[in-house]
């Protein structure tokens, strides 16, 4: 076999077995043999191509890239084990996608829009997966803990950053009392992080469109670092 | 069930209407597991009460009760189930609806949280505020009392669907897995700490303050040369048992390189580590060091 | 992707993360559609054909067939785990430094300076580092070892002679610098430190050629992924 760049970095994302920088394929090398990003780039485009007609492909998440088993062989491979795989309850999700969309963000907040109490337990799920983090405290009376998602958390979720989650619904406004009601949202709910794509939702080929997502690598452009 | 009372039993067809029925059907779908539940079981005489339209079994009330995330989503449950337009509630209706779930729960003694409570308190309230007429004078100024109960549903449940969007997404150990494979044999060696002398020199100072050893006029004066020669001489001595003394010192290092082996000498004899021996006068000098 | 019985395999191997054998590739399929152990052996041989060319092979081990990165890619492999280098401890520091300062030194001697243990660890550290030595034992009840300094410590920090390393007195005058060197020291010293910060005496030229060299410990390597 020749021992090339393209080879190396096939080598390297399989050994890993976690997502890999440019960073990190970079230091694989030692400084008089480096290789450029750009020749990064382009070695990494390669070993994307090369997958064409595999039972993988190369993608492009939060943290880096990684070889991942391509969906549509998950009937198949999901029969390696016997044991089903965790389900989360919707108290979960819902907090989970609270701290997605509104991070960073307290537990009383959450509990103010969910109108119910967030257990410890979910608390301490979504931190022990590495899910969500605390980055910080409000500056509040008891100084509570904000919580903000992680790159594990979008690297399990198949997606490059925050922008790939399905984007918010809208909030329509009381019809015929709409203006005078006084219904702007408290500045927490400002900055939406799915503002960018503030639309109202895609109806129908959403499913489509959040399985295109996640870039296969090869196939389109050289996509921007994320890090 | 945890709970075990008393109890009357009761079979859905026998006492419920259609709406009951076809509501606890619908419950039961949320947990199919609970579906071979043949009877319903009925607890005393709260339940004989209840409205007719209501009935629900109480073990599908308890499911029913974990399958709703909270009072905003029973809330939403109701509307739904009514295809009412979330703008458009009618909240005296929904009002009476949700009281006579909450009833229900408290009559069936589950602990409520208390948080449908409190809804519950925020529902009649508005309902009050339906019911004043409204000063023209200042409707501009005056929210919709509804207004406030609107905007957390929605809010919840644009939440609710995020969930329910983030639970649809493909996800690693569901429908994808990172795909590994052996790494090859690897020696690995660890690389050994970096240091820099000035963390070194630091430590020292710390010591030394703490040791409040910087009056000891001992240290202070020692030439660090003696001390590396000391150092030296004891080195050749492990090796070699008895040395000549001449041939500690080395005529190419010049006059101050005799001077520091001879000091590092008597500081060595200062401190009892050599001993000089000398069988005979004028004979040659051995070091070796002290019983050893 | 043409999804065959190549593939599936391929996602599968991948996906396990352990050798599989064949008994255990035939359940990823549904009874109906289960490929004979024949078809099974001529599909894995293509599996390992494919690998042509790429940074892995497929082998086979005791307990089934796996995808296994090339050994002669190690060299780079290796470094995806490649361990920082630990830091060592001050206590380590201090007893280092009392044996240059003061050899030939007993253990007893350099605890009784530094008015706490030093562990067996840090001498065995310094031992095997071959930074210091035994060079006698001391001639009192026990005869403990007398550690010194060896000349592979000289040539580690460029020194030619011990004679090289500043006299005690502007030790002194380092500690009163540290506050700029971002070298942590222990709480006790803040005082000083603020007093080391205001004296005129510091000078400036000094101070920036240690905050430099500083900045070469702390920032060495290239810092790899935060996972």
């Amino acid at each position: 076999m020749e021992v090339g760049l393209v080879q190396i970095l096939e080598g390297a994302l399989l050994a890993a077995g976690e997502p890999l920088s440019l960073q990190r394929m970079a230091i694989l090398f030692e400084e008089d043999e480096r290789p450029s990003t750009d020749e990064l780039r382009s070695a990494i485009k390669v070993v994307g191509e090369r997958c064409e007609d595999r039972g993988y492909e190369l993608v492009q998440v939060a943290s880096g890239y990684r070889f991942q088993v391509r969906q549509s062989l998950s009937d198949w491979v999901a029969r390696l084990w016997q044991e089903r795989p965790a389900r989360y309850s919707r108290a979960l999700m819902e907090t989970l996608s609270l701290i997605a969309y509104r991070q960073p963000i307290t537990r009383g907040e959450i509990e103010e829009i969910r109108g119910v109490a967030v257990s410890t337990n979910i608390v301490k799920t979504l931190l022990e997966r590495e899910w969500v983090r605390v980055v910080g405290h409000r500056d509040v009376p008891g100084r509570p803990a904000m919580y903000a998602t992680t790159r594990q958390f979008l690297d399990y979720f198949n997606l490059k950053s925050l922008d790939q989650l399905p984007p918010l619904a809208e909030i329509k406004e009381l019809d015929n009392l709409s203006g005078e009601l006084g219904l702007e949202l408290p500045p927490v709910l400002d900055g939406d992080l799915a503002n960018g794509q503030d639309s109202p939702e895609a109806p129908g080929s959403q499913g489509d469109a959040v399985a295109d997502e996640t870039e296969t690598v090869g196939d389109g452009e050289a996509a921007p670092e994320a890090s | 069930m945890t709970k075990s009372p008393k109890q009357s039993t009761q079979s859905i067809e026998e006492n419920g209407s259609h709406e009951t029925a076809a509501l606890a059907a619908e419950l039961l779908n949320v947990r199919p597991e609970q579906a071979e539940m043949p009877f319903a079981m009925v607890r005393g005489q709260a339940v004989t009460e209840l409205p007719k339209d209501l009935y629900i079994p109480p073990q599908a009330l308890e499911v029913f009760l974990e399958a709703f995330e909270g009072p905003l989503d029973l809330l939403l449950y109701l509307i739904r189930r009514q295809n009412l337009d979330i703008l458009d509630i009618d909240v005296a209706e929904i009002t009476e609806q949700y009281m006579r779930y909450v009833e229900l729960m408290d009559a069936m003694q589950f602990e409520l949280a208390a948080e449908y409570l409190l809804m519950a308190a925020m529902l009649a309230e508005i309902k009050s505020r339906m019911l004043l007429p409204r000063a023209t004078e200042n409707e501009e100024d005056e929210e919709d009392p509804r207004a406030n109960l609107v905007r957390r549903l929605q809010e919840y449940e644009r939440f609710k669907k995020a969930a329910e969007d983030l639970e649809a997404l493909p996800r690693l150990e569901r429908e994808l897995w990172q795909a590994s494979a052996a790494p090859p044999d690897i020696r690995s060696e660890r690389p050994l700490p970096e240091v820099d002398m000035r963390e070194v020199l630091l430590a020292l100072g710390e010591v030394l303050r703490r040791a409040e050893m910087y009056q000891s006029h001992h240290i202070q004066r020692e030439s660090l040369s003696t001390r590396e020669r000391m150092s030296q001489v004891l080195e050749t001595l492990k090796h070699d048992g008895f040395v000549p003394f001449v041939t500690l010192f080395r005529p190419e290092e010049g006059r101050l390189g005799v001077v520091v082996t001879f000091l590092a000498l008597m500081e060595l004899m200062k401190e009892s580590l050599i001993e000089l021996v000398q069988t005979e006068g004028f004979g040659p000098i051995h070091i070796k060091v002290k019983s050893e």
